[in-house]
């Protein structure tokens, strides 16, 4: 086993990996930029190397920063932990020719599954069912035609560059096919530098549905279930669950997509943890979308459903141990649902908001888990992703856990920056959300059609009288220039000018 | 201790008489309430409320010239006013003057798109701030000249701090 | 099902029943002393009715006031926690003639199982072992030879109206008998106003091995197995784990236990939750002690190996639903542990340590829970017991929930007061903790034995550099009397001085 | 910055040099070391220490005349002093003059268990303090006469409080 692992990341994901290493007894290396000198896994890691600037492309992202750290302080392997370096190629190559075990698959199966088309051919192969399509460029609006016609409508027209929904548009008729092709073609020739455009069929009401693989290095992969993704913000999922009520609705889905996701996985010769994701209708077709070759954001919902430490298996798998749990081993027990914390505005378009957090409290209890990377006093940089904790649940039914969900939100205490608890005490009571029937256009939809009802009296007169003992402590002055502040902070503001 | 206060727009009157266990409060305005209350201030910003027997947490943060007041899953935007004082309540922003554009949290500036004494319209982008890889367009409040401008492209800036004056 | 319940206790414990009351949508009435007006169950219920002064005799134990408030609100059952009035007759009794639930076994089945000989007694028709010993108090010495020839050396004299440990002695040959009954009669005498006494069967480094039940209203019984607490100081349990590592190593054992435990709770006519205590010796032989009649502090380790809400069922049951789950039904999943976090100085005996909590950051991750009473900036005061907290784990075997055990309590920080949480550092590395050899008397043992080797010298520098950083900030000043404050202090005595 | 740190009654000499990214530091006493170190006061009262790439996190409360530092899961006992001023180190606690009895931790007094003016022997209990039920015997650090009781029977005392006074 190692002694030593640097950890590649930073925020929550680090923190996990930290924890896992310490329970194994393994010496943990973190990883720092600028901004993260008093970051919460520079304070749990046992050893931490500073690598360079608060911009990640400066730090986080400079793999020979990154391998020197590990030479420096001898350690034997890096978890890349999700995003920043974790589905490089280069840098997995990298490792290997240092002499440094990559936590992850080869090299040679991030490169291959890295390409969406080289993914999708990989997918046919194994005889798993992708999204109809063309499968590649189509050159003019006549080869459109007949394509479309192929795959039936309505069709959606997609960047081969692209992503993020540049150079996308849907089309529900062949009159109207022409003419989005062109503006699809030009908007992705000024996104990405190439205006090639592909066909493939529209999903109505697609979920998100994945799949958790495990393998070792020689060759034996069992999947973990599925994962329910569709609840998203800007193509970013924000609440994730296992099972999928898709799946609750019709058990044998999980077998059929999971077995499916095994073909693709065999044939990608894949080994440690990864993801296959899949767009599946209201009605259980499923298709294969791409394959997440590393550990995914929501991983601790299948750990709470089948009682699986991923994190501990792929350092096992990576320290060349055998995969000791057979797929019939596997069983799925109650329901698992992750929030993930942002500190964004939701009333704002969701949009950042660093800064110092004043007070931070973490809800507990039965079934509760947080998977924090902040802690109170801690100033959340500009610099990155706007992600501060995941909070997950379990309970022996879904109802049970959405219940324990709406409990532990309501106990998240985060002062000093907007976050987006408030958001999830509101999807938590959905009745939408509860029946399960989701998609991933659920949550723009809710944002349309959230009302928030009048206030109660009482609520309200308890927020009047707090305010009133508030300001009564800390009276507000105005100023000459018509603004208004506080007194003590008129008194600091005289002080600090002496 | 008489107060005036006002919650996301509308206005209350509010009489709180200390007693021995706590206070009785009267509350006139849209919602008109009465009863006893303890308030407790558990961590700085944080108050434990007790309306009779009722519970509530209220967590206040102050944010300019009002306070940022949560409670159960809802922000509400309070100020309060001593009834003695009615000049802070006066003050309201209003189309003429100055009018100061501020950042709503905290970013790097991008890009400075109109130059000090350049005519803007409502509406108009001013600066582009980017925070977490997201870029937000601060918009001019109303139409008018460009009289300040406290930011220049590749700086950062703090949640409330004023970038530009257009007046 | 209740609209509203009462939670008749503070702390920890009123905390935890308050988040199921939430997570089931039941309304939760709170009841505070003049010490608990700031303290978390406050905060956390909905309602909240202050019922006395800071001693618990002249609130939390007045029968009449805790009625009062549940009349007051219309709470129509009261949750009596564990402590307080959980386990006394009179309080059920009051309940049902006020046509309040309480939520809990019969006062009748309390009253029983509250006599530890009528205990005893209705243990001995159930058929289940009971230590050796005479029935009741011995009158003479002559009597006290006979049974101890009959039970066997080594014996216990115990005083009849005693506990903790006052009237007892230990007696190895009939020889020293009759000085020893002269001895603990007189110091039972002086204890309780009784000099009775009673002969038991000596258990040489015992166990104290409980079972968990559970049983509706209509008798249906099952037991959740077996949870081991022989980790004590003052005879009170700090570690609590499930399975216990004797029914690890005699995996029948479990079994036994359970039914021996069904049998008495049967005969008992047993409703609720419950515990029956026994002592184990170290070859698995098992004699009943007595029986808790409310919820156990130690009830998450239960929770985290059989996947069951016992609080829910609590309510479920009290409300007057059927418990659905058979005993069949019943399987136990790896390993839960679970330590109390008490506000205390191992190094000072053990003596409590209440006071302001400055700082206060819990554990959480992948299998960590934590049922907290406390928060930062809260003052835990001197009038009720010292538990701030527990903290359990769950892992898929021993091993691996000590290693998590480990890394949670090393996340734990609180700051301001003293606690054992450091001490808890040091058992959960230590060799006979893991090996699984463990009785009553283990701490007792390891408070003598433990080793606090040489401190590493970079965390000795480590020390120092940060106490010169701290004290750079804050430098003292020497005062006249010979004592030294930092000068920040000084400050602000000489600013209160004015 | 030149500094005699005292651990658990070993003295250091500590030497610390700011550097752009931290400090070098060079200790000196029981055991010897040098090299750099980066210290961050991550909230009051816990630091987060680098000593070249290991990482400690020591927690400081202040604790009467001395520093109780804890880090890993020990209890540390510190003082700090500045080189130049030796005087703090002179003033030991020594046999005579008079020595103030201590609260080791917050609670009630419970009895008094000796008068005003009183011949006391070392060892000889003094004031009983309960706190959670259970009781603490605060006993006489030497033989003397007791000079001051600063507390009566039914009253609560703070961590650290003079009970007694003894000469």
């Amino acid at each position: 086993m190692f002694r030593k692992v640097l950890v590649a990341n930073r925020g929550e994901i680090a923190v996990r990996v930290i924890r896992c290493l310490r329970e194994m007894n393994i010496a943990s290396v973190a990883v720092y930029s600028d901004a993260d000198r008093g970051a919460l896994h520079v304070q749990m890691a046992d050893e931490a190397v500073w690598v360079g600037p608060a911009p990640s492309i400066e730090s986080y992202l400079r793999i020979e920063c990154i391998l020197e750290a590990a030479r420096t302080t001898g350690a034997e392997a890096i978890h890349p932990g999700y995003g920043f370096l974790s589905e490089n190629a280069g840098f997995a190559k990298a490792c290997a020719e240092a002499g440094i075990k990559f936590i992850g698959p080869s090299w040679e199966a991030i490169e291959e599954m890295g390409s969406k088309t080289a993914a999708r051919r990989l997918a046919i192969r194994a005889n798993a069912p992708v999204v109809p399509g063309t499968e590649r460029g189509i050159a003019d609006p006549e080869e459109a035609r007949k394509a479309g016609a192929q795959i039936g409508y309505p069709v959606l027209l997609k960047a081969s560059a692209g992503g993020g929904g540049k150079g996308m548009r849907r089309v529900d008729t062949e009159a109207d096919l022409a003419a989005s092709m062109r503006d699809a073609s030009s908007e992705a020739e000024r996104a990405f530098g190439s205006g090639e455009v592909y066909l493939e069929k529209l999903i109505e009401r697609p979920r998100h549905i994945e799949i958790q693989v495990l393998g070792d290095e020689d060759g034996h992969l069992i999947h973990l279930g599925e994962r329910e993704c569709s609840i998203q913000r800007r193509h970013q999922k924000v609440i994730e669950e296992s099972p999928s009520p898709l799946v609750l609705a019709r058990p044998e889905l999980r077998q059929q997509i999971g077995e499916a996701a095994l073909r693709i996985a065999r044939e990608a010769k894949y080994s440690n943890a990864g993801t296959l994701e899949f767009l599946a209708d209201q009605h259980g077709s499923f298709y294969f979308l791409e394959m997440n070759t590393r550990l995914q954001v929501e991983h601790p919902v299948t750990e709470w459903v089948t009682g699986i430490d991923l994190v501990r298996w792929q350092i096992l798998i990576a320290a060349g141990e055998k995969l000791t749990i057979q797929q019939k081993d596997i069983s799925w027990n109650g329901s698992g649902i992750e929030c993930r914390v942002y500190a964004e505005d939701p009333e704002n378009n969701f949009f950042p908001s660093p800064g110092r957090i004043v007070q931070y409290v973490e809800p507990s209890g039965p079934g509760v888990r947080v998977d924090g990377g902040v802690y109170p006093g801690w100033t959340v940089p500009i610099d990155y992703d706007p992600l501060l904790a995941k909070l997950s649940v379990w309970a022996d039914s879904r109802p049970a856990a959405i219940e324990r969900m709406r409990r532990a939100v309501s106990e998240f205490r985060v002062l000093g920056i907007t976050t987006n608890l408030a958001l999830f005490g509101e999807i938590f009571a959905d009745e939408a959300f509860a029946a399960g029937n989701l998609d991933t256009a659920f949550l723009d939809r809710f944002m349309q059609r959230r009302f928030t009802g009048a206030v109660d009296p009482q609520q309200l007169a308890a927020i009047i009288v707090a305010a009133a003992k508030s300001e009564s402590q800390n009276p507000q002055k105005v100023l000459e220039n018509g603004s208004v502040e506080s007194a003590w902070r008129a008194v600091r503001r005289r002080e600090l000018m002496r | 201790m008489k107060l005036r206060v006002t919650v996301d727009g509308e206005e209350y009157a509010l009489e709180l008489r200390p007693e021995a266990n706590g206070s009785q409060y009267r509350l006139e305005g849209a919602t008109s309430l009465a009863g006893s209350t303890s308030i407790f201030e558990v961590m700085p910003g944080v108050f434990s409320v007790l309306l009779g027997t009722r519970s509530f947490t209220v967590r206040i943060a102050s944010n300019g010239s009002e306070l940022e007041v949560w409670s159960g899953s809802r922000r509400h935007w309070v100020s309060v006013a001593d009834t003695r004082d009615r000049s802070g309540a006066e003050r309201k922003p209003s189309g003429a003057g100055p009018v100061q554009v501020r950042a709503q949290m905290p970013g790097k500036v991008m890009r400075v798109l109109v130059e000090l004494g350049a005519s803007v319209q409502a509406g108009q982008g001013l600066v582009i701030v980017e925070a977490m890889k997201m870029q937000n367009e601060m918009k001019s409040p109303k139409d008018g000249v460009v009289r300040r401008i406290n930011v220049k492209e590749g700086g950062t800036v703090g949640a409330g701090e004023t970038l530009i004056v257009v007046e």
